[in-house]
């Protein structure tokens, strides 16, 4: 199986991250994209922060891609994960998977992200007009 | 002993530097660090969680802490 | 919510087709892919030929389309389908979803490949070195 | 009364073209239509499902055909 994990400050490429999954044997792609929303809970967003512990973060992904592919049938598995200061519309996160067939690939593509989101060690501050906060931080 | 522990996120913000020293007794465990940072920085007590990973993974349960370990806290996570 | 619908026999861009649903609102945003596999039942493929009622097909379209923008809280969709003449790796299908919550554009994307695959007038016929089928034509 | 019927896919190849024309009573309705088009091409009738679509909606149950309706038949689709 295809990996491609990665984290970077530099804006993510969905082409290249899409190529990277479309083999000949993948019939069904998968392809989730986590851009910045311009508002949260009534809120304009002005900037966000992101902030990665890379060597561990990394290593997450890569478990969690593992993972997927003991799960599911899928051909390929992309994570690219951004850092630094992203604005509204800029893109954080791109998975990619392939599959022949589009059910593992939508299965799969959905655990990463659900997995990512609850376990790989990267944090996201929103700052707005008015004040900041690290998302999740608080019960 | 001597361990340097990473700090990331809001934890890095409350700790006031990615980086923290502290001096610990031999053969403490990763609880016993937890009490000594949260009576450091209470700030830290306010968290919805704090997990800490020895050598890039998460500890679950306790493990005893050894020179030379990377050691970080991991406030909750919010990537995606 | 934003629509665009189209079934044209040139080929597919992803890029244009994700940038339709990425506005400002947009946090999540999902996309199938949809290509043309080497092999079928263990059988290299050469070409596939795609067929629709164009009309008709895009009226189907739109129809799910709406269903999902009933179904789920989403903020776009884009239904681009080609036909033709297509090769292994050439995509078939384009499917991308915008919502303010991933979970919205996950199920959305889901349902309209699923519904698409069952209800829309396109017709492909997979042809081998030694014959050729219309797919899912015979019980 | 004269009628067009659009042919696709593999419903295309075993009626010989894209366009039907048959010559039908007044009044007939889609259920009539099937019968004469299994009747007058045999091997549609080995389809997995042969639906037929008026005005380009697909026909639930059985609907009486007008003159200047698009009729259509439908063979299994496999989009995507």
């Amino acid at each position: 199986m295809t990996r491609d994990i990665q984290i970077h400050d530099t804006p993510l490429d969905l082409t290249r991250c899409v190529n990277t999954v479309s083999d000949a044997g993948s019939g069904g792609i998968q392809v989730f994209i986590g851009n910045v929303r311009n508002m949260t809970g009534g809120k304009s967003v002005v900037r966000l922060e992101y902030e990665a512990y890379d060597r561990m973060a990394l290593r997450e992904m890569e478990k969690i891609a593992v993972d997927a592919g003991e799960k599911w049938e899928i051909t390929g598995v992309v994570i690219h994960h951004r850092t630094g200061v992203l604005e509204t519309g800029d893109t954080a996160v791109i998975i990619a998977v392939g599959a022949a067939h589009r059910h593992a690939a939508i299965e799969a593509c959905r655990y990463i992200i659900d997995t990512l989101k609850t376990t790989v060690p990267i944090w996201k501050k929103e700052v707005f007009e008015d004040g900041e906060v690290w998302v999740s931080a608080y019960p | 002993m001597k361990i340097e522990i990473l700090a990331f996120g809001i934890a890095r913000e409350i700790c006031g530097g990615r980086l923290i020293e502290m001096d610990v007794r031999e053969g403490i465990d990763t609880d016993g660090l937890r009490l000594l940072l949260t009576e450091a920085f209470p700030s830290l007590s306010g968290l919805a969680q704090l997990s800490i990973a020895v050598n890039g993974e998460y500890v679950i349960g306790a493990v005893v802490l050894n020179p030379g370990d990377e050691i970080a806290i991991i406030p909750p996570v919010s990537g995606g």
